[in-house]
């Protein structure tokens, strides 16, 4: 079964054309990376299938379900998950408060004025067990907006999982990162449970061809290449596109 | 929360330094003076003549000399915005805090309205009008008098009349300011001219403090006899400057407010339009009577910046300061036991005004001579209102039949 | 028909001087985010003094100059001296803003009280001429009104879209951060549209105490008219705001000609309605 | 609850003594000042504190509460004097009213953000002052509708200083209460994010958007309430009650006190009073005082008296800290 398919999708922004008939299958489980140049279209493929942005043409399936003209919120709620390039979190808001909100965010009921006790303590232990999951829990007490840069993209990926997510999206997650950190999050990354599927962007070409199950090359908002690690890094276009640039480590 | 308790003890610790400074400032006053509160306008548009209200205050003091039967008099000078909020906090400040005995204002309408209100509340405190005009203002607020000028139908006393018979003018439409006051200027001409015969096939209500009037110059019928106008000071000048840009050439009768000192004296040209326009008012600055001609040199010698005359202003808070000073001599500053020989002597006071003898009614509203005036060029390029004919013992009850004036009322197309 | 005919044309009269003072208000907001509170304050104030320097020189055309003038320079001392301490702090350089306009406006009762002051207008424009063509007889001021909007709208548009200040700061409404990455002095720009924006309103001010009159009370109606014009047309561009004070204009003089006693409310009930079908405004960019 | 929450020696004390502070206070001073400052500065805390909690914990800076204040003002007007409605059946139609006023306020802009939502704020807010003023057969127009008293609790008359202080005083209390409780639920963690990047809000599953109208309607209730206890206060509502005038009044009240403390609009209230009240005895020209009062505080001191309170509070803690490093929880 597949996890997420993107199939002929469109996306314009005026004249220009985002995305062009861009399809896109991943597996459930699978680990797949989306690269390519600046502008290639990568972040708008991934508004596109939280539901930020509406294509002009195409259709979007969350295991196996039609949810193109679903909202970012009932998507959400289907288990999609996503983190942004430049950390998006909750500032003002404790690093715990950040996660108790992802959990509970996925797991509804939306208004819960006065919560029950139990389904509170459900929700902390939750929240607590992603933020072990990627080594936070000395900071659950700080404001958000205190972390370093790489100890907030971590809080992100927490959020994007917490609560269930079976599907995330993860944006650059090491961009901006130094090499100790950039090991963290790779570590963290391999870490995860092979129940939830996984799709990146990523630069950086270790990272991206050591977790990779299968690769995507956008360029020019057209899909370039697609396939395993070996076939990707052979493909003649994909060459021409980054005009050999790292491609070779 | 922490912070809480701290901020609020903070605030309450500034307010008691306050409220202790100010009871050493009461307690420092000394002998039994009288103790009067004026409010007056000092912000906005009408500020020039509020200031004028105060200068009216003044030289009553002055007349009597600082005092009545031994009691020292205290004024204490408060300055509002023309608005129902500031004229309440300010007359709050004045009874509570200042203590004051009696209260002489305010001098508009809306605030007229927010102060009676309010003087329900301090059945101990009399409380005088300055000039606020607001139709039934006295009325069932048994400790609030009005001596000058009654209320705005009664400002325009006489001129319904004249305008048929005299002016020979059969069918008008009025144009006046949306509010309570609007609405007494054009009720007291409309039903003083239907009474006469008359007919009004056209009433237009504009917002108070338009700007821009050339679209209600077209609404205007342009087969009546004459344009009664009802607007303040900024708005008449705007409606008129918006009428003659575009041309129109109708006959005008022109409200009190209309043709008042403010717009009289404003900084233009546009009024020159109004030379010749019939009005009316509670005064005029032309009266012949030694009264009057004694008020306007004492005026003149104290206030040679002031208006070219006293205006409503200085002469309604003057006459309302003598009369309340009169009365207080006749019970020798007496204001004890709730004020009650104080308000009976209000109430059978008839006192010789700037502008002719003036009391109160049954319901504590005044009773005067009303003018019907004529706007003339005056020495130096300035305008004035000359008295055309005078109108005695002008009640309010003459025109409060049938009610309150209203947008719709009263009405006779 | 010639009752509609003439309050369309007045629509179109209120609409240039609303245009003169809400493309200074949108400007400033367009680039600096601030919401100048005081931009009703500077036009009164304008108006004053372009009557004082009549007044005195019995030269309208240098009471316009004078008044613009002076408010460009006040203009430029407000963001010089207070509002470019607290950049990028929106709700701060508002709040600043209001006190600076409560003080203004205290400041100009005091000094010219609270009497309605008319500016006499230009000789050649004091009368009403014949519209060619029909039998309409209108004001030559207020169509000369017309013809200094859609000039000033010009200009402002040439400076805009052809000069290369006009390209900087068009790029510093579209994202103020480029400009500041293209190594721009982006503080000169600020002062620049600062100063224009209060000039603009200034001589606003002196525009209409020769159409109407000037009293306190008309600083904060053309404020609220600005703030509704771009919020209909869309905030921070110049056809915006040009749509904007067209709209406003024909509310303001359809509402009075036609509905009176709900004039206003009529303005901000079309303000409800943009904002319903279009939050951006009418030709505000999504955001 | 609040108060002996965290470290009882310090904190609870001066809770106490605020709270005994505030009991006897109007007992000492003069009718005045407990009617005319405190009562007053009670209930206009109530309205800043719609507007200082959509600030604080929603991020929206709304101008249009004095707006929804004056539709409960006058629906209780309307009501009790017009109608002769009972004056507990006038109260809820007036919160209804002014609850049902802000929720179609928020339909219209809640997708507007910042500075923006300011504006149009600003705007909806002299909506309701023109519609007031134009309105003639139901709000009488200019003048307003006079005559409406608070009504009377057995023989007890709520117009008189000293109970109207302490009904004013303790249900402003009780709103700074439920708004306090409310932000440590799920619902007040949800807002606060939304505030602080609703982008990311919607990414993990939440409708943004009907939190921010929650927040608002709920605001608009909050300011209706100060609607009620102020028309009772001032005997009368008009359309002057509402314009920019009052609205930059208002605004005044929360920014003294702090946008981000609730707590702080009561000590901004009294402080606005007590300015305004005496600084036209010294000059004529107190708009300017006001102005240049303003101004100070926005530029010297941003996080108002709210603001300065906890910068010298964590300050004492510091040294008492430093005094006392064993001190235990």
């Amino acid at each position: 079964m597949l996890a997420l398919e993107v199939s002929n999708v469109t996306v314009r922004y005026g004249g220009v054309e985002a995305l062009n008939r861009v399809s896109l299958s991943v597996s459930e489980g699978e680990r797949h990376v989306v690269l390519g140049p600046n502008g290639a279209g990568k972040t708008t493929l991934f508004n596109l299938i939280l539901g930020e942005v509406r294509p002009a043409a195409g259709v979007i399936r969350l295991h196996g379900e039609d949810v193109t003209r679903r909202s970012v919120v009932q998507r959400v709620r289907r288990g999609l998950g996503r983190t942004y390039q430049q950390p998006e979190v909750l500032a003002r808001l404790r690093v715990e408060d950040n996660l108790i909100l992802a959990v509970r965010g996925r797991i509804g009921p939306r208004f819960t004025v006065f919560s029950k006790r139990e389904r509170d303590r459900d929700t902390r232990k939750r929240a607590f067990a992603a933020l072990n999951a990627v080594a936070l829990g000395g900071v659950a007490e700080r404001r958000a907006h205190e972390l370093a840069h790489g100890q907030a993209k971590q809080l992100e990926i927490a959020m994007a999982l917490a609560g269930g997510a079976r599907v995330v999206l993860l944006d650059e997650p090491a961009s901006g990162l130094s090499a100790g950190e950039r090991k963290q999050i790779t570590a963290v990354i391999d870490g995860l449970d092979r129940s939830v599927t996984v799709i990146v962007i990523e630069h950086d070409m270790d990272i991206a061809f050591h977790i990779a199950d299968r690769l995507t090359v956008l360029h020019q908002g057209r899909v370039l290449a697609c396939g395993d690690p070996e076939r990707v890094r052979a493909a003649a276009e994909v060459r021409e596109a980054y005009l050999g640039s790292g491609l070779d480590g | 929360m922490s912070r809480s308790s701290e901020i609020i003890s903070a605030a309450l610790l500034a307010l008691f330094m306050s409220a202790t400074a100010s009871n050493v400032a009461l307690s420092a006053a000394a002998g039994t003076p009288i103790r009067i509160g004026v409010l007056s306008v000092n912000q906005g548009p009408a500020a020039a003549g509020g200031a004028d209200g105060f200068r009216g205050i003044a030289m009553a003091v002055k007349e009597v000399g600082g005092a009545i039967a031994g009691h020292p008099i205290k004024i204490i000078e408060e300055g509002t915005d023309q608005t129902g909020p500031t004229a309440l906090a300010k007359v709050r400040k004045l009874v509570e805090q200042d203590h004051v005995q009696i209260v002489i204002g305010p001098g508009s309408g809306d605030e007229g309205i927010a102060v009676s209100n309010y003087a329900d509340r301090q059945p101990g405190v009399t409380f005088i009008a300055g000039i606020a005009a607001g139709e039934a203002e006295t009325y069932h607020h048994p400790n609030v008098f009005r001596f000058a000028y009654g209320d705005g139908a009664q400002w325009v006393a006489g001129l319904g009349r004249y305008a048929y018979s005299t002016l020979g003018v059969r069918k008008v439409a009025t144009i006046g300011d949306n509010y309570s006051f609007g609405y007494a200027q054009v009720g007291g001409f409309v039903s003083e001219f239907c009474q006469a015969g008359g007919h009004v096939p056209k009433e237009l209500w504009t917002p108070l403090g338009a700007t821009d009037y050339s679209s209600v110059v077209p609404q205007i019928p342009s087969d009546t006899d004459a344009v009664y106008i009802a607007l303040n000071g900024a708005d008449a000048i705007n409606f008129l400057t918006a009428y003659y840009a575009q041309g129109g050439h109708a006959k005008f009768i022109a409200s009190s407010i209309t043709v008042d000192e403010s717009v009289l004296s404003a900084k233009g040209s546009i009024q020159n339009h109004l030379v010749g326009v019939a009005s009316a008012a509670p005064l005029a600055d032309t009266l012949e009577i030694p009264a009057w001609n004694s008020f306007v040199k004492a005026y003149k010698q104290h206030y040679p910046s002031g208006f070219a005359y006293p205006s409503v202003w200085a002469t309604g808070y003057y006459t309302n300061a003598m009369a309340a000073f009169t009365a207080l001599a006749k019970v020798n500053g007496d204001l004890s036991g709730h004020q009650q020989a104080f308000r009976a002597a209000l109430q059978s006071l008839t006192y010789q005004s700037p502008t002719g003898p003036i009391s109160v009614d049954g319901n504590r509203n005044g009773v005067f001579t009303n003018y019907v005036t004529s706007t003339q060029h005056g020495p130096n390029g300035t305008l004035l209102n000359a008295v055309v004919k005078s109108v005695p013992n002008v009640r309010e009850e003459t025109f409060l039949r049938g009610g309150v004036a209203t947008p719709t009322h009263p009405a006779c197309p | 028909m010639e009752e509609f005919a003439l309050t369309t044309l007045n629509g179109v009269a209120m609409a240039a001087l609303y245009f003169l003072v809400a493309a200074g208000f949108s400007l400033i907001f367009g680039v600096m985010r601030i919401v100048n509170m005081a931009h009703g304050s500077l036009f009164l104030l304008g108006g004053y003094l372009g009557w004082s320097v009549a007044a005195l020189t019995h030269s309208w055309l240098l009471a316009i100059v004078a008044a613009g003038a002076a408010t460009a320079a006040l203009g430029l001392m407000l963001q010089q001296g207070l509002l470019r301490h607290y950049q990028g702090q929106e709700l701060t350089e508002a709040l600043i803003t209001i006190a600076v306009s409560i003080v203004i406006a205290d400041l100009l009762v005091a000094t010219y009280g609270g009497l309605s002051y008319q500016i006499p207008a230009p000789v050649p424009l004091g009368h009403s001429i014949r519209i060619p063509g029909t039998a309409l007889r209108y004001s030559s001021y207020s169509l000369a009104l017309i013809g200094v909007a859609l000039a000033t709208g010009l200009a402002l548009w040439l400076f805009l879209e052809r000069t290369i200040w006009g390209v900087v700061l068009r790029a510093g409404i579209d994202d103020r951060q480029m400009v500041a990455v293209l190594g721009l002095n982006i503080q000169r720009i600020f002062a620049l549209v600062f100063a224009i924006g209060a000039g603009l309103a200034g001589m606003a001010g002196v525009l209409d105490g020769t159409l109407l009159s000037l009293v306190p009370g008309v600083d904060s109606s053309y404020l609220v008219a600005a703030l509704a014009a771009v919020i209909v047309g869309g905030m921070g561009s110049l056809e915006g705001s040009a749509v904007g004070a067209l709209v406003v204009g024909m509310a303001t003089e359809f509402g009075i000609g036609y509905f009176p006693s709900y004039a206003e409310a009529l303005t901000f009930a079309v303000m409800a309605v943009v904002l319903v079908v279009r939050p951006t405004g009418l030709l505000g960019k999504a955001r | 609850m609040i108060a002996f929450h965290g470290a009882p020696s310090g904190r609870s004390l001066a809770w106490c003594s605020t709270l005994l502070a505030a009991i006897v206070l109007p007992f000492l001073a003069s009718s005045f000042v407990t009617q005319d400052i405190l009562a007053l500065a009670a209930w206009s805390a109530i309205v800043a504190m719609s507007m200082v909690f959509l600030s604080k914990y929603g991020g929206m800076i709304s101008f249009a509460q004095v707006g929804i204040y004056g539709v409960g003002s006058y629906s209780f007007a309307i009501l009790a004097v017009g109608h002769g409605v009972p004056w507990y059946g006038a109260v809820a139609g007036a919160l209804v009213a002014a609850t049902l006023c802000a929720l179609l306020f928020a339909l219209l802009v809640a997708r507007t953000y910042g500075i923006y939502f300011l504006m149009v704020t600003l705007a909806l807010g002299l909506v309701v002052y023109f519609l007031t003023i134009s309105n003639y057969g139901l709000t009488h127009g200019s003048g307003g509708i006079p005559g409406v008293n608070p009504p009377h609790l057995g023989s007890i008359s709520l117009a008189q200083p000293i109970p109207e202080y302490f009904l004013d005083s303790s249900v402003a209390f009780a709103v700074l209460l439920g708004l306090t409780l409310l932000m440590r639920t799920q619902f007040g963690l949800a807002l606060q994010g939304c505030r602080d990047n609703p982008r990311k809000m919607r990414a993990m599953g939440y409708s943004v958007m009907s939190y921010r109208v929650i927040a608002f309607t709920l605001a608009g209730s909050i300011a209706g309430i100060g609607g009620v206890l102020g028309v009772w206060y001032n005997g009368i509502i008009a359309p002057s009650y509402l314009d920019l005038t009052r609205i930059i009044d208002f605004l005044a009240i929360a920014v003294i006190g702090g946008m981000e403390s609730l707590e702080g609009t009561f000590a901004g209230a009294i402080i606005y009073a007590i300015v305004t009240t005496y600084a036209s005895s010294f000059t004529d020209r107190y708009n300017t005082v006001i102005g240049l009062v303003l101004l100070a505080i926005v530029m010297f001191a941003p996080g108002g008296v709210g603001g300065l309170v906890s910068r010298v509070g964590a300050r004492l803690a510091l040294a008492k800290a430093q005094l006392t490093p064993a001190s235990t929880e």
